[in-house]
């Protein structure tokens, strides 16, 4: 199984995390993250959501993103799910889970792939709502939080 | 010097425009020359393609900038700023 | 269920990450961390490990904690689980699942938790090494990291 | 003063004691008149709860120090550095 993967069907937590110690017993740790789709976002009821990526450019953007984090701290292994296409509130959208000896890496790692997914990786999320569709504004929270883990300012 | 290029999401339907095969008219050293072109089409690629507009570049699937320099058979794209995850 | 448990039986990740977006559709971000016994430690081999408690103490401990953490940040739901007795390297020991509408803090709340849970909650472990049995040592990392979360040093 | 006293991990074994009913034989407003009491035990006890040895407190199933007070009936617990997690 690659380690980062983009697909429409839903992605089992468990599956994901036991994939990772599956046959060791070096790990001590690991930290998963997984973002669902919320009913609301920026005040407005959310129905419905559709999920474009760039075919191609999103696993190497994935990829990418596993090999930084594997570079940053000693990690074990690292897996990243994106689904794309119709979801509604309630769908998990992405896991990132991370494996270490210790807890500080596969959280600080963890949350590094996250904000560079949110920035790096070519996703588009369009929303619909009950004052109809729109293209999901980017944040300038996510460029901040993907900023500080440049040279220097790593938390 | 052809190109493929590729647009993505409020920019692909803006333009009406998932992709397209072009011949660069004018000798293009960098991502800024293409869009050059582009905006040169009027109506709403000269519009979509304004400064201050907030879009990003690709150029073979990696992130790029109007810097970026390009060659033949490229595929450029073209999208707004990532909302995924 | 109460949302912090002490438990001999092992947990499933999958069923406790689901617990907490069972029903609800304002779940954003659910951030995880699971402990799990290593073969080595300190650079000896370690074959099996048996974790002692404090009953009553330990699953107040844990409330408290998350109270603390509800304190803290924004956040929607969480569960603790940590298991007791014998266990074996590759087994897991402890599960902390958070929460919320964004990710920075159920990512924060999570670290927080494990952090506190390392130097408050009262467990002990005791491993079996090729060196005979062993207490393990309390580690100055783990107060280091639970200071960070002291008033004005939060990361 | 009644309490109860209760030992955990590597302090358990040492003291080969889990649980134990005690009466303070003199008045006691803290922790540390309790420990002052355990260390006139002598041998095993007097060197467990010497000033240096890292050893932590309880008082009604929660943290405390020597400073901590106590009262009839009150539960205390002493115990190495956790572990856990």
């Amino acid at each position: 199984m690659p380690r980062a993967r983009v697909q429409a069907e839903a992605f089992d937590a468990g599956i994901e995390i036991a994939a990772l110690g599956e046959g060791r017993r070096d790990v001590g740790a690991v930290a998963t993250f997984i973002g669902y789709v919320r009913d609301r976002n920026d005040g407005t009821g959310v129905s419905r959501m559709t999920l474009e990526h760039y075919p191609g450019m999103t696993e190497r953007a994935l990829e990418d993103i596993c090999d930084e984090a594997l570079g940053r701290w000693d990690l074990l292994d690292l897996r990243v799910v994106h689904r794309v296409g119709v979801l509604e509130p309630g769908d998990p959208i992405v896991l990132v889970a991370v494996s270490s000896a210790h807890r500080g890496e596969a959280f600080a790692a963890c949350e590094f792939v996250m904000d560079y997914l949110k920035t790096q990786a070519p996703f588009w999320k369009k929303e619909e709502t009950s004052e109809g569709s729109r293209w999901v504004d980017a944040r300038s929270s996510d460029d901040d939080a993907a900023a500080r883990w440049e040279a220097g300012k790593a938390p | 010097m052809k190109l493929t290029l590729l647009y993505f999401a409020s920019l692909r339907e803006r333009l009406e425009c998932p992709m397209e095969r072009v011949e660069m008219t004018v000798p293009t050293e960098n991502v800024a020359g293409i869009v050059a072109q582009l905006r040169r089409r009027g109506g709403i690629w000269d519009e979509a393609f304004a400064p201050g507009r907030a879009w990003r570049i690709s150029v073979n699937q990696r992130m790029g900038t109007l810097d970026s320099p390009v060659a033949e058979g490229d595929e450029i794209a073209f999208f707004p700023p990532v909302t995924g995850g």
